[in-house]
């Protein structure tokens, strides 16, 4: 009689990377859900096409390389950055911005590198500072929030706009952006950012219509969506704290500072915790396994320096908002920081 | 006579492709990448480098003979510097519009490594006509990887080939302008710096998928190298 | 040992020093008179586009003068001066717009003797190609939108992009670019404006102390 | 006394990182005390069991023997010798499939088994204290005891080296899913076991033994409580439920807080650990005079009728072991030797119980499914996360796989303790534990290599130096010799002698003809130059 | 001083030589295998780069300008330069092995590095003064040595990626050089360089 | 710009850097380097010659003349990737002209054939084998690098080169290739 021969260990905990994955998309839902409400229907019909995208590049790459192309959607991660790309970029962007940035991001970022896991750039945060610096008036077009628009958009006028860029009454995504005052709304990061580099004082920036209570109207609360997958995120144990915690801390701390110092020409801490991509950033772009760094102390490292550097170009720089510049330039760091924390193994003189 | 002519075919072999100075020595990368941003930039640069790579080749092949090791770099330095200073005044006084182009790029090329490796691994250790000939096909080489580099960056950045030809090539090359494709927004990206290395990846991809296919075509039986004996049979 | 090193290094490097030195010396002699040509031929080509010939009659290359103006940028400008019959019609002068995009843009800009503006183009810039650069005429005739316009006085709001509620078209996606611009030439024609008999009286000084090779 | 060394005395449990905690699945098998298992009819025995070089065998085939009488010589340095598990004849000495992962074969001696089993014992020691060290080592070395929990470490040697110890430690924490052996035997046989560490003491020379037992073994626990007031010098510590705290570096941190030190050994922090086996085994050996010819073993599995622990002499082949206790193998079965985390399957069921083997794991397919494709590592860090030894598991696999021996040195592979902690958690189910052994192995050849290359250039220089003498000598020599050859030859032809080179060019002829049938062969498919040497 | 701060900081970070300003390529490409050598090469340049920046501006303020040799710049620098690495590799030859080891491959490597060139001529172009050569020097070299070694540690975590065939090698590192400027063109703007 | 000035200041300027080097030439002068010697303690020692050298030191003292490092099959992968490392060059494949690397093996001298005609010995680059002549020859196999050249010079062709046996205690753990296969 012959048996099956295999490695030790014969048993296994049986949660899966497509299980990971999955819990990812589903702590998704709540953000995405938010940003639907308060930026219409564009942002499925970007999620739709650029998961349609990825999975066709995936396809074609596995084909190209003569792997079995059904492992091109097996272990789910695809979705994971598909979905992350759709909802960075503004609902009603054109139909063809989103492409690109999917391609890219799937094939130049994710598979010249030999697939999952072996990329060394979030792709995700690739592709969308491809599209901002290729297309930068596209990528800052983001729509109205509902609340404040003049013109209501049904869906099939979202579909009109992204696909051939009017709506069927003929509207320009320009004259949809025009807001009660008259003149194009910039988002909320972007027009404080002018604003106090204009000499207003915070206050007055804040009397535009665009600020709610908490924040940007809409922005704070798709913050919240996402804040809430992250809590989620880590419960599940998928995330741990250090990431997001480094973030939020290498943020929040230096924004406090500053604005101590500078009440009136700097962006409270609240504004910038509830504004831009910082949530999502915190908790599900900055702890991409793949790309973050591996040890405790390690990903620390690796948060306080995403968060330091959005406060850097949030303040200083020349974007509104630097979460997928943050993400990409601490990603650059990863291997120099996992070399550097490593934890000391057991009999090399660490005290236990 | 037919050794002259293989050593000859060797060298453009090397030369245009199998060691070829931007793709494989990698060699000469900073105005290979830094000026490609369209063809016309591209031809430019290349023909300058060209011009350099033979005098210089030539010369530290004639001079080979009479440096000591210890100042063998200086002085081969020198006698590159010396040929690009005289092309950079040549094109300053001739090819004005092209001298403004390439900025600061003609007296980098001093530092190409290209020139000064030539110069280290080729032309310091043979005759004069063929380090001459091996310059000719290095240049051309470097300048075909020049062109390529800048037309797919002017085709994804521009929806142009050829813009601004004329300022190279003189007014006839006007016509050589081809509108590609015309959207409002080409993908930027191409002409700015990572652009330039992204297709450069993409470009030394090319030659390798190329170079694999060739070989898995040819398939041509090994030639064997006979073993040496350490000891007596 | 090392005396005969020493000497024989020294000798050989210095020899191909002193080689090395008369080619270049020797060439740049050669090409001197074609390359100052060329950069007259330049100027003249951007100087002769923006002020048109029937305003002057005298040799504009050659009637630099050079002035200096903390609204014009650091250090010394040339300033050209247009005379038909001996009478002042024009001035082009060198402005600096230190805010552009990615750096410093260089303007040149032509102001009439009253106070409009003749024409205005860039000299040199480092901005965004696509972007930034519909500054140069090569690229887009924005810059012609210049032409004719004056500044009422400093304060005069029309010297600005539409997004700031000024009269001169922002490229799509960059405006910092035709801002930093517009403000220049807005300070170059004031300033000019006030200073032109004063730049017009100068003695032409700009090539004397520039001639690089001395025999 | 130190603070550390008070805590250690106040029973104080510390912590290691990282750590697992798989269902247990020891119910099954921990209810029925200890059996019998009846004879085999033939064992198999191989003659290395343990860690160091096996002994010389000196028995031969035919030979009968009884059981207890001893097949090998300790031999000189860390050998052991191997005993006949009971009476009968040696039908073989030859090479034969051992317990081992690879499933090579390996010199074993196979005994047939008359049904007889008489049994020899050495005359028994009851007098221990007052023994001297060395006799009793070499009384634990007679009777072939090795570390019973998983290395088979020669005992005796642990203890041969005299330095100073602080503390003894006993290891029943049986941390690994399904294996109750130890958590038996410590039930059955509490007074046995402390009478071995009582010896162990002896011979350590140390003042304190601890007894290290996991949370979930209450019985166990309570028999120890009860017996070890009368016993000073040994005190209990119940250690928390994790997995790997039976590993013998996590136990020293669990109990005395301290690290063994990289490629040191427990010796280098004053320590020396010894399985609840071992001593039970030494207690035999030394009091009643046993040698080591029998093991407790667990026997569990879906697949197995009768679940349960059993006292199985050494040599029994697995496949008698199982159809004893109602093997019913499944589909794509596979068969573990140990445990689910560190065991390995086996090839096939010739395979001999072995000192080291604890457990005999038959599972279904649903119970230990086999593990899915494996797919790229996403950097999770689940690994790391639970990795006893704080290594990077994640990178010492691409290290692996990139073939990087330097960078793994670096990243230490060689305190990977091969718990499989982190091949466990991982979720894209890459056998990392897989990878680590087979690194290892290659390092390990790698540096054989090196110094066989370093061999062979000595060798290499010696020769050519040698040659260049000869050269010399021998354009002396044959200046001389030719003449004396002219004339020998000359006489010998005159007298017409055979001549004695026919022999040989028969051979040679012999040899020519073959090649040349090998030419044309070989030219059939591809022309040669096998004609022209 | 707060000057020159900013001015490092615009060197290392906005105007990085590598990735912004396309210097000293060849180097960054060809000895980024390994983390070790990139930190030797990393401290060999930092060391060449801020000398030849002095060297540079000695001789320029010194000996061209006095005597209006403004057209021989190129030629006496990197004369300059070329001496400056032949001796310190000298030097370093002999006194001190360890240090050779390190450092020695690629002192003569630097002579063909258009960085030092590059800072020589820059210094004069943006008419630096003494102590703002030496940090620009120094910056442009710290930039280098930054990018270069985050480099070399992501090309060794690729050694084992399982990359397409044809981008083996030199065509990913380029790719993920062209990522690497991506991101870093999240400086710009950062610091407003006039 | 004056001709004159500028030749005599750059020419003393290149005397003057001319001068330096020339001394640093002499005063910083060190003896060969011990690269060979560095290569030389990567190479396999096979003594095989299938780079084209005789022997490996040849190859090494070459490779340091600028020779590939991709023409040692003994070596094989390993050996090119220490090599590249050692010289800073990019790794390359082994060049099939020379050969493939293969296990590794071991001379087994069939001993009932076997002569005694010494050859084998001759040809031993490591003096593996051991016989006198006209009687049997056998080979040590542990000091056996497996290089092959006693084969071709046995006149009765009784050696083979035999794979190394894998023992449990040099086996490779390769036993599985993942996923399980089933082992006979
Ligand atoms: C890669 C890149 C290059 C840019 N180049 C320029 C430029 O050359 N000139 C400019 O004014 N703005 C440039 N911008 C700035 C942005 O387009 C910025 O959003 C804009 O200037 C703000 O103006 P807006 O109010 O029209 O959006 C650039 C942005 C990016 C991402
Ligand atoms: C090569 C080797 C030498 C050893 N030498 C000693 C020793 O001198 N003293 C000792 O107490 N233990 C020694 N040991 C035993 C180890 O400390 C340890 O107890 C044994 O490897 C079993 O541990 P494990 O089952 O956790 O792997 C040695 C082990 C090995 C493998
Ligand atoms: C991961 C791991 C888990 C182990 N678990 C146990 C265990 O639960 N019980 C045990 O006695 N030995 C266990 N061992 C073996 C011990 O490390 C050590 O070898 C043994 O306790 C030494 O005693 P011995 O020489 O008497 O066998 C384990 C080893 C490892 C590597
Ligand atoms: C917690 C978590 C966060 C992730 N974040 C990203 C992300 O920001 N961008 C992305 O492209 N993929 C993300 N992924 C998916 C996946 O890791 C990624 O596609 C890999 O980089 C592909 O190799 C994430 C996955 C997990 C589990
Ligand atoms: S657990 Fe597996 S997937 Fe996660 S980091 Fe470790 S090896 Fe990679
Ligand atoms: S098997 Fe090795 S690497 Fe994995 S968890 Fe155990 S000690 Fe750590
Ligand atoms: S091929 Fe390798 S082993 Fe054989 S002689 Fe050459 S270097 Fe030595
Ligand atoms: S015995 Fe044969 S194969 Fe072995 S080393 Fe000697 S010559 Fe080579
Ligand atoms: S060309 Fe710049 S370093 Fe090679």
């Amino acid at each position: 009689m012959t048996f099956k021969l295999a490695a030790s260990p014969h048993t296994h905990n049986r949660r899966t990377t497509q299980q990971v994955m999955r819990w990812v998309y589903l702590a998704l839902i709540p953000g995405v859900l938010i940003q639907t409400y308060f930026f219409g229907f564009g942002v499925y019909v970007q999620i739709l096409l650029a998961l349609v995208t990825a999975w066709l590049s995936e396809a074609a790459v596995m084909h190209l390389r003569n792997r079995p192309v059904r492992h091109a959607w097996q272990d789910h991660t695809a979705i994971v950055t598909a979905v992350l790309l759709a909802i960075a970029i503004p609902a009603l962007a054109p139909w063809w911005i989103i492409v690109i940035g999917t391609l890219f991001a799937i094939v130049v970022v994710k598979h010249i590198y030999g697939g999952v896991g072996q990329n060394l750039f979030n792709p995700a945060m690739a592709g969308y500072v491809l599209l901002l610096i290729s297309f930068p008036v596209q990528l800052t077009s983001w729509p109205l929030p509902t609340e404040l628009a003049q013109l209501p958009l049904p869906f099939a006028d979202t579909l009109s706009i992204i696909f051939t860029g009017f709506t069927q009454a003929g509207h320009s995504l320009e004259q949809l952006r025009i807001g009660v005052d008259g003149i194009t709304m910039a988002t909320p990061l972007d027009s404080l950012r002018h604003d106090l580099s204009q000499s207003l004082t915070l206050s007055e920036s804040l009397a535009k219509p665009i600020f709610g209570s908490l924040g940007g109207i809409g922005w704070a609360w798709v913050n919240v969506g996402f804040l809430l997958g992250g809590l989620i995120l880590l419960k599940q144990r998928i995330i741990s704290w250090h990431i997001p915690g480094g973030v939020l801390v290498g943020l929040l701390v230096p924004a406090a500072i500053y604005w101590l110092f500078n009440p009136d020409q700097a962006i409270t801490p609240l504004l910038h915790a509830l504004s831009g991509a910082t949530m999502l950033g915190a908790f599900f772009i900055a702890t991409d396994p793949v790309t973050a760094a591996t040890s405790n102390k390690g990903r620390w490292v690796f948060g306080l320096l995403i968060g330091g550097l959005i406060f850097v170009i949030r303040t200083w720089g020349g974007y509104p908002d630097a979460v997928a510049f943050a993400v990409l330039l601490a990603n650059m760091t990863v291997p120099v920081i996992d070399k550097y924390t490593q934890p000391i193994a057991y009999g090399h003189g660490g005290r236990p | 006579m037919s050794q002259t002519t293989s050593v000859y075919k060797e060298l453009a072999w090397q030369g245009l492709w199998k060691n070829n100075a931007g793709l494989v020595q990698l060699l000469g990368l900073c105005p290979l990448l830094a000026v490609t941003s369209n063809i016309t930039n591209g031809l430019g640069l290349g023909l300058a480098t060209l011009l350099v790579l033979i005098g210089s080749n030539i010369t530290v092949s004639l001079i080979r003979k009479y440096v000591p090791n210890e100042i063998r770099i200086p002085v081969f330095v020198m006698v590159i510097a010396t040929f690009v200073t005289v092309v950079q005044l040549l094109i300053n006084a001739y090819l004005f519009t092209l001298y403004q182009a390439l900025g600061i790029f003609i007296p980098l090329i001093v530092t190409n490594c290209l020139i000064i490796g030539r110069a280290e691994a080729y032309a310091s250790k043979n005759s004069w006509h063929h380090s001459a000939f091996d310059g000719l096909m290095m240049g051309l080489g470097f300048t075909l990887v020049l062109v390529i580099l800048g037309g797919i960056r002017e085709i994804l950045g521009n929806g142009t080939l050829f813009d601004g030809a004329d300022l190279l090539l003189g007014d006839w090359a006007t016509s050589l302008r081809i509108d590609v494709f015309s959207v409002d927004y080409p993908l930027l990206l191409a002409i700015l710096p990572p652009g330039a290395f992204i297709v450069m990846g993409f470009i030394i991809a090319g030659k390798n998928w190329l170079d694999n296919y060739r070989a898995a075509r040819a398939k041509q039986p090994q030639k064997q190298v006979t073993r040496a004996r350490v000891t007596a049979q | 040992m090392i005396v005969t090193s020493m000497q024989r290094n020294g000798f050989i490097l210095a020899a191909f020093a002193l080689i090395a030195t008369l080619l270049v010396v020797g060439i740049s002699k050669l090409t001197e008179g074609p390359i100052a040509r060329q950069q007259e031929q330049e100027l003249l080509r951007v100087l002769n586009q923006i002020i048109l010939p029937e305003l002057h009659d005298n040799d504009l290359y050659q009637s630099c003068t050079l002035v200096q103006h903390p609204e014009l940028g650091q250090g010394k400008r040339r300033a050209y001066r247009a005379q038909r019959d001996g009478k002042p019609t024009a001035i082009a002068v060198e402005v600096t717009a230190p805010n552009g995009y990615s750096g410093a843009i260089h303007l040149l800009v032509a102001v009439h003797t009253d106070g409009t503006v003749a024409g205005v183009r860039t000299l040199a810039h480092q901005e965004t190609p696509g972007l930034g650069d519909k500054i140069e005429l090569r690229v887009s005739d924005w810059i012609t939108n210049f032409n004719g316009q004056r500044v009422n006085d400093a304060d005069d709001p029309r010297w600005a992009v539409k997004r700031y509620g000024g009269m001169f078209d922002q490229f799509t996606g960059a405006t910092i670019t035709p801002q930093a611009v517009v403000q220049a030439v807005k300070r170059a024609v004031l300033v000019v404006t006030t200073q032109q008999q004063h730049w017009h009286a100068a003695p032409a000084n700009c090539y004397s102390q520039h001639s690089e090779v001395t025999p | 006394m130190s603070i550390a060394t008070k805590e250690i005395e106040a029973g104080r449990i510390w912590d290691f990182p990282g750590g697992i905690h798989p269902p247990e699945h020891k119910h099954r098998s921990n209810q029925t005390p200890i059996a019998q298992l009846s004879l085999a009819e033939t064992f198999v025995i191989p003659i290395k069991q343990h860690t160091g070089a096996p002994g010389d065998i000196i028995v031969a085939v035919g030979d009968h023997v009884v059981g207890g009488q001893p097949l090998t010589d300790a031999g000189l340095n860390n050998g052991l010798p191997v005993h006949a598990p009971t009476s009968g004849t040696i039908t073989a000495i030859g090479p034969g499939r051992i317990a081992h992962p690879s499933g090579l074969p390996d010199t074993v001696i196979t005994l047939t088994a008359d049904g007889r089993d008489e049994q020899v014992t050495m005359p028994p020691i009851t007098d221990f204290h007052e023994r001297g060290r060395s006799e009793l080592l070499d009384r634990i070395k007679q009777a072939g005891i090795a570390g019973l929990g998983g290395a088979g470490f020669p005992t005796a040697q642990k203890f041969a080296l005299q330095r100073p110890l602080d503390y003894l430690i006993i290891n029943g924490v049986e941390c690994e899913p399904y294996i109750t052996a130890d958590d038996r035997l410590m039930r059955e046989h509490a007074q046995t076991i402390i009478d071995g560490i009582e010896i162990l003491l002896h011979l350590a020379g140390c003042q304190k033994a601890m007894l290290a037992i996991e949370a979930n073994k209450p019985e166990a626990i309570a028999q120890f409580e009860s017996l070890l007031p009368h016993h000073p010098a040994i005190s209990l510590r119940v250690v928390p439920v994790k997995y790997p705290s039976g590993g013998e570096k996590q136990l020293i941190q669990l109990v005395t807080g301290r690290q063994v030190p990289s490629r040191g050994l427990p010796l280098d922090v004053g320590l020396v650990v010894q399985n609840v086996g071992t001593a039970y085994a030494v207690a035999r050996a030394v009091l009643a005079g046993e040698p080591l010819i029998q093991r407790v073993v667990t026997v569990t599995g879906d697949h197995v009728e009768r679940p349960g622990n059993y006292w199985v002499r050494i040599g029994t082949p697995v496949a008698e072991l199982l159809h004893q206790c109602g093997f019913n193998p499944g589909p794509q079965q596979r068969v573990i030797m140990g445990g689910p985390m560190m065991g390995f399957t086996l090839p096939d069921l010739t395979v001999p119980v072995v000192k080291i083997t604890n457990c005999i794991l038959v599972p279904s397919y649903a119970e230990l499914p086999p593990p899915a494709a494996e797919m790229n590592c996403i950097r999770c860090g689940a690994c790391a996360d639970v990795c006893p030894a704080q290594l990077l598991p994640q990178q010492l696999q691409w290290l692996a796989k990139a073939k990087d021996y330097d960078g793994l040195e670096k990243q230490n592979l060689f305190d990977c303790i091969e718990c499989g902690a982190c091949a466990f958690v991982c979720p894209s189910e890459i056998p990392l534990v897989h990878y680590y052994r087979k690194a290892k192995a290659e390092v390990r050849q790698l540096a054989r290599e090196k110094m066989k290359s370093e061999v062979a250039r000595e060798r290499f220089e010696a020769r050519q130096i040698r040659l260049e003498r000869e050269k010399q000598e021998r354009l002396e020599r044959h200046r001389r010799a030719a003449e004396a050859r002219k004339k020998a030859q000359a006489e010998a032809v005159a007298k017409g002698a055979d001549d004695p080179q026919d022999a040989i060019q028969a051979a040679i002829a012999r040899a020519k003809a073959r090649k040349a049938a090998q030419a044309a062969a070989a030219a059939a498919k591809q022309s040669d130059d096998e004609s022209n040497v | 001083m707060g000057d020159y701060l900013l001015l490092l900081v615009a060197t290392v970070l906005v105007n990085n030589f590598v990735l912004v300003k396309f210097l000293g390529l060849c180097p960054f490409m060809g000895v980024s295998n390994k983390l070790e050598t990139a930190i030797g090469m990393s401290a060999a340049t930092t060391f060449v780069l801020t000398l030849a920046s002095v060297c540079s501006y000695l001789v320029n303020q010194y000996l061209l300008v006095p005597f209006g040799l403004t057209a021989l710049q190129t030629l006496t620098f990197i004369l300059v330069i070329a001496v400056v690495v032949q001796f310190t590799e000298m030097v370093v030859h002999k006194t001190s092995p360890t240090l050779y080891r390190l450092l020695g491959i690629y002192l003569p490597l630097i002579t063909t590095n258009c960085a030092v060139l590059g800072v020589a001529l820059l210094n004069i172009n943006e008419q630096h003064n003494f102590i703002q050569s030496i940090v620009y020097g120094f910056g442009a070299a710290v930039g280098f040595s930054l990018v270069l070694i985050l480099f070399s540690a992501l090309r060794e975590r690729l050694a084992a990626a399982d990359v397409p065939v044809p981008f083996k090698g030199a065509a990913v590192a380029m790719v993920t050089a062209g990522l690497m400027s991506l991101a870093f063109m999240g400086f710009s703007g950062l610091v407003a360089v006039a | 710009m004056s001709l004159i000035t500028a030749l005599i200041i750059l020419g003393v300027l290149a005397l003057i850097f001319g001068i330096i080097l020339g001394f640093a030439a002499v005063r910083f002068h060190v003896e060969s380097d011990p690269i060979v010697e560095q290569i030389d303690a990567l190479l396999p020692q096979t003594q095989c010659g299938q780079c084209g050298y005789p022997g490996c030191r040849p190859y090494a003292e070459a490779i340091a003349n600028g020779e590939e490092i991709n023409k040692c099959p003994p070596g094989g992968e390993t050996t090119i990737k220490n090599l590249s490392e050692l010289l800073g060059v990019e790794a390359k494949p082994l060049d099939a002209a020379h050969g493939a690397e293969s296990v590794k093996k071991v001379a087994v001298i069939r001993e009932d054939e076997c002569i005694g005609c010494t050859k084998c010995i001759q040809a031993c680059p490591v003096d593996a084998i051991l016989g006198a002549a006209k009687h049997m020859h056998t080979v040590i196999a542990h000091e056996c690098t497996g290089c092959d050249l006693c084969v071709e010079p046995c006149p009765v062709d009784c050696i083979d080169m035999v794979p190394v046996p894998v023992r449990p205690d040099n086996w490779q753990w390769d036993l599985q290739q993942i996923p399980i296969r089933v082992v006979e």
